[in-house]
């Protein structure tokens, strides 16, 4: 098993005639993924390797019979593409663009609530099930199939801890790059709370970064309603403290969180050991199993 | 990431949208700011437009009462050097005689995934304290973005706030203004602190700040256009021209790496293995060859720098760019200054390792290897 | 037994202080409605006739526990009266006032959808359960306590229908005015509904007018769900038609729907006998009863 | 209800939209008209600027493709009677020279409680029937109202209703250029029929029509002044002076009620009981005396009226206003021009039936009574 995507995606590209959703349509097809139909709006009927070009998501998903969809549509209408891929009810959208103005997604998240599609991303390098499905900018060989679930919020991070496990002979159920931006679809615990209702993940990877609380809320989820082991990684131990203006920012987050520390000991409070490397996170994923 | 407008930017911009400002002008030496008290008057406050926090407190803005005062301040702060940054423009301004200072801000609460609107009556350069200790002391609504702000709530968290009865409505208004101004310029945050209340009872933005998404800038050439480099120095100025995220730092291991993610984590390995970074420089997704060169000929521009640990993992960005372009930037050397170590995985790593001259760079297949020989390589060095 | 409002109804009236609403408040109060606050931004902690006036809808519900609202603010402010009550959670909210911008109510309308809340209205005359509780501007001497409900888009044929039911001591479980805007809260499908599950009510006039397709709907409605006998009246049978220009309008609706005759048949087949005066109408309840 | 926009006012606010219009000039004597093609030049469409739908096929709008013909269609539309409404004004319009006509609209769809946005290639003055016989032929897309039209709905209507390609994206421009006037405005319906593509595919909107929600005038002070009187006849200018919902008809039975429905029940029951209305007139809620004369004068002054029925069921308006507004109106009179019959119910129906000067009118205790008493009175005084 796995969680979001398997052999049984029907991918749509939006923005497939681009130069990058050209590249990667090929990548995906090439690792194995069922992509069907690409979008983009004035060239309908044209084809990209074979798959068939439409105008419209819509179209896409009615001949096509698509029910996941990938974005590389520029930064300034990759919100009206995310909308559009909400309106056809699809199962999933993974937005890949990076630079997504954050007002554009908070529009995009209000929409989101309404739907029962599932978004990964924006800014993202995707999800893959390996040997099965890969929607997204993840270089396919360095996975394999396994039982560890992984969940991220940076892309190269994410591909640094993977080889980790892959080295070692771990391989993984699903890993999912869920984007650093402010605003994204689907958050750690969406995430945690998938693997841990997959019976074939018995353990979990969590890479984590300084700036916001989603690390401390997945804390929370996991101490609460967990019972696959879960290991994690913060990035940004060391990081500067930006210049800030203004203290909007603050009062909303309060000063104590967003910080490395806070996010590893609420992890810790939460049975979850944090990797002071990523190679030791594999330790603990090895040490799980 | 944002950009920063500075307070007599934001200032022009609220005022054009009906929120009252003091009079003021803008000056850039001390003829100009003694030619603006003359048309102001006193007491009038001389105030350095840089991009810091907590100015007033850094000295950064003084009260003249008189000419002689207004000199003093002019020659203090003009040229003054305020947490890195030289002041060069000051804000000349009308004192206001205030009974009250209120706090009024908006921001995007990444929790909801949706803008906040805040008020408070305890305005000032405590708010963040008041923030922490008494909370409840600071009115919050979460704003639906597909609606905007409705003038209930608006008027709901003035009431809360508990906003004197005779200036509520004037106070919800600015609210409002300040939303319509958030949105149409895709601000991150924009805050009046504080809001002032004057003797005769008129509400008056006293400061002004205004951040702007800077993914939302292509669709706002004006604001693009009030960008002003006011780099710490000529480093970070450097890496604005080449678009790198870059912060400059005190160490002396240098760092380059994709995605902020792994950078950070470079950044922790060093500090873990006893090193000190030297920077922070994320050369993005996708870099071809001449980024490449470009990251590294700013790191070697870093006297500090005894070292550099090149650490790449390989999605949208090719390993074979990679390789080309660190040959570019050493080839171009007599002698190498500063040893590099190269560790390259992901996308078309293997090219590139056939690519790369390993005459010019140390090879490391790991993370942690590689980060280590370039902590000691410092060492090294720094002896 | 009644619909939507009776004794244990806790009204907030919104613009209170305003002439109608000080005016209608007293109504209310006389007939024996519940009404325990009352809203004017600017004006709270002063009283109308000792009920208590509130800067907000949001503290007049946390201070009386109001659970129902009255809204009588202008037309230029009534959309966001509507909202701030929708914010509050409250079982009902009946607008009354006349003429808000229909653009104003599709935003509305838009919210609505995403609450639990019952809109009446908006320009409406309310809802009164007789003997009960009277939310709106209905005259309250011209009704009874009984067993028919009623239903109607307009306000005083209304009042023309529920006094020949009374002249005759036919009583009303409740009596909702769901006005003729384009854009309305409860439609008579709502009511319909409602009246269907109330053991009390034993029979139901339903009173409709020409345009829209409300009524087809609800003959639809009554044909596949209702066993409470429903009698009708159509107002607007000489009509004479509107000057158009513009075919949007009719794309829509399509010609044939929104005349006196198409709802008259398409009650007729529901089973529902329309009277040719609104004393037949009274005839045929009587028949049911 | 709506205000109706002229087409040439329409098409001045679309094309300051940015929308492609034909060159035009609005001309109000056959002189001007000449002039007006002097500019344009040849063919020139000459159209009545009248608030009639299917104005073309009532000979409202003609061509002319030199002098001779321009002057003619000149004196024949100006000052003609079309559908009741006199000719005062017609828009002189360049000829296009299309190869199709498309449809582009937008309106409230009152089932779903939203705008929708439609699109046809089968643009032209048979849209209707279109509508009705291939419903296919005619793309529709539903707007929320919280987000407006999104670009990627504009394009999806476009390419569901089978616009060639190399015009979709001009008239997916159109579309959401549209809504947002649609939506800036408070339009109740917006709509190009026809879009014309020009043989250079070009696209222009050939006819324009704008209403507006007369229930939003209130923050649409430009619109509002837009606004121009003509009425089929000046008793419906009165009523319009009056701000009464008014309709003039062919009977004799003069009508006056509270409350649309009621007003159409009394109508439909003067038709029931073998009369025919002189008119529809809602005095609307709450009226106080002064309004109720006005009413009262409006159909004494329609001199089709041979009796009157007014029919009261007050809510909000209370009986005693009613009963002096009606004595008002009626002891100004030497003598009672025709027969009235008063039946009034309600809120302080008591009260007005004590004030009621009955020596004036005739009383009657049901609706029923009342219409057919109105009816009789009808019928005696017209033989």
């Amino acid at each position: 098993m796995s969680i979001f995507v398997d052999d049984d995606t029907r991918v749509v590209v939006q923005g497939i005639t681009g130069g990058e959703g050209k590249f990667h349509t090929r990548q995906m097809v090439e690792y194995g993924t069922n992509v069907v139909a690409g979008t983009s709006p004035g060239k309908g009927g044209q084809d990209v390797d074979g798959i068939p070009v439409y105008d419209t998501v819509s179209e896409a998903v009615e001949k096509e019979d698509a029910n996941a969809s990938v974005v590389f549509v520029p930064p300034a209408f990759a919100a009206d593409a995310i909308f559009e891929a909400l309106d056809t009810d699809l199962d999933l959208v993974v937005a890949i663009t990076e630079g997504v103005p954050t007002q554009d997604m908070a529009k995009v998240n209000k929409r989101l609530s309404e739907t029962d599609t599932r978004l990964i991303g924006p800014n993202c390098p995707g999800i893959i099930t390996p040997g099965e499905a890969k929607l997204g900018i993840l270089p396919g060989n360095i996975f394999e199939e396994g039982n560890v679930g992984l969940v991220s919020r940076s892309g190269t991070l994410t591909y640094q801890v993977v080889s980790n496990l892959t080295e070692r002979g771990i391989g993984q159920t699903t890993a999912i790059g869920i984007g650093g931006d402010p605003i994204i679809g689907t958050s750690f615990v969406d995430a945690l709370e998938a693997f841990e209702n997959d019976p074939d993940t018995h353990a979990v990877v969590m890479c984590g970064e300084i700036g916001g609380e989603d690390e401390e809320q997945a804390a929370k989820f996991i101490a609460e309603n967990m019972d696959t082991p879960v290991a994690g990684f913060i990035a940004g131990r060391t990081a500067p403290p930006g210049k800030r203006m203004g203290h909007a920012g603050a009062i909303v987050s309060g000063s104590g969180t967003g910080t490395a520390e806070s996010k590893i000991s609420a992890l810790n409070d939460a049975g979850v050991p944090v990797g002071d490397t990523p190679n030791e996170v594999a330790d603990h994923i090895e040490d799980f199993l | 990431m944002v950009m920063k407008l500075h307070e007599y930017q934001a200032k022009e911009i609220f005022a054009e949208a009906g929120i009252p400002v003091p009079e003021s002008h803008l000056a850039s030496s001390v003829d100009e700011v003694m030619e603006a008290v003359d048309e102001i008057g006193y007491p009038a406050a001389i105030k350095a437009q840089v991009h810091v926090g907590g100015r007033g407190k850094a000295g950064g803005i003084k009260i003249a009462t008189d000419e002689a005062e207004a000199r003093q301040a002019a020659e203090d702060i003009l040229g003054m050097d305020l947490k890195g940054y030289t002041v060069g423009k000051v804000l000349v301004e009308a004192g206001v005689d205030f009974e009250n200072e209120l706090y009024v801000g908006i921001t995007m609460d990444r929790n909801e995934g949706k803008p906040v609107a805040m008020v408070s009556t305890e305005g000032g350069v405590n708010i963040e304290e008041v923030a922490e200790e008494t909370p409840e002391a600071i009115a919050r609504e979460h704003i639906d973005p597909a609606f905007g702000l409705h003038p209930y709530q608006a008027r709901k968290i003035v009431f809360e706030a508990g906003i004197p009865r005779d200036v509520a409505f004037d106070v919800a208004s600015f609210l409002s203004t300040l939303y319509d101004l958030y949105e149409a310029n895709d601000a991150s945050d924009i805050e009046i602190n504080p809001v002032m209340i004057t003797s005769d009872r008129d509400v008056v933005a006293a400061d002004a700040v205004m951040n702007i998404d800077d993914d939302a800038l292509f669709r706002h050439d004006d604001l693009a256009a009030m960008e002003e480099d006011s780099y710490e120095d000529e480093l970070e100025a450097k890496a604005g021209e080449y678009g790198f995220d870059y912060v400059r730092l005190s160490g002396n291991v240098g760092i380059i790496g994709n995605g902020a993610g792994l950078v950070m984590t470079t950044l922790d390995l060093v500090d873990y293995y006893g090193g000190t970074p030297a920077n922070f420089l994320d050369i993005g997704g996708g870099a071809k060859a001449e980024r490449v060169a470009n990251a590294l000929d700013m790191v070697f521009s870093d006297e500090n720098v005894d070292s550099v640990v090149f650490n790449i993992f390989g999605g949208i960005t090719r390993g074979d760019e990679v390789a080309k372009g660190i040959n570019e930037a050493l080839e171009s050397f007599d002698e190498i200054p500063k040893p590099v170590v190269v560790r390259l995985a992901g996308t078309n790593a293997e090219e590139g390792m056939e690519i790369l001259n390993t005459d010019l760079v140390q090879v490391e297949g790991t993370l942690e290897d590689a980060v280590q020989r370039a902590v000691e390589n410092a060492q090294e060095v720094s002896q």
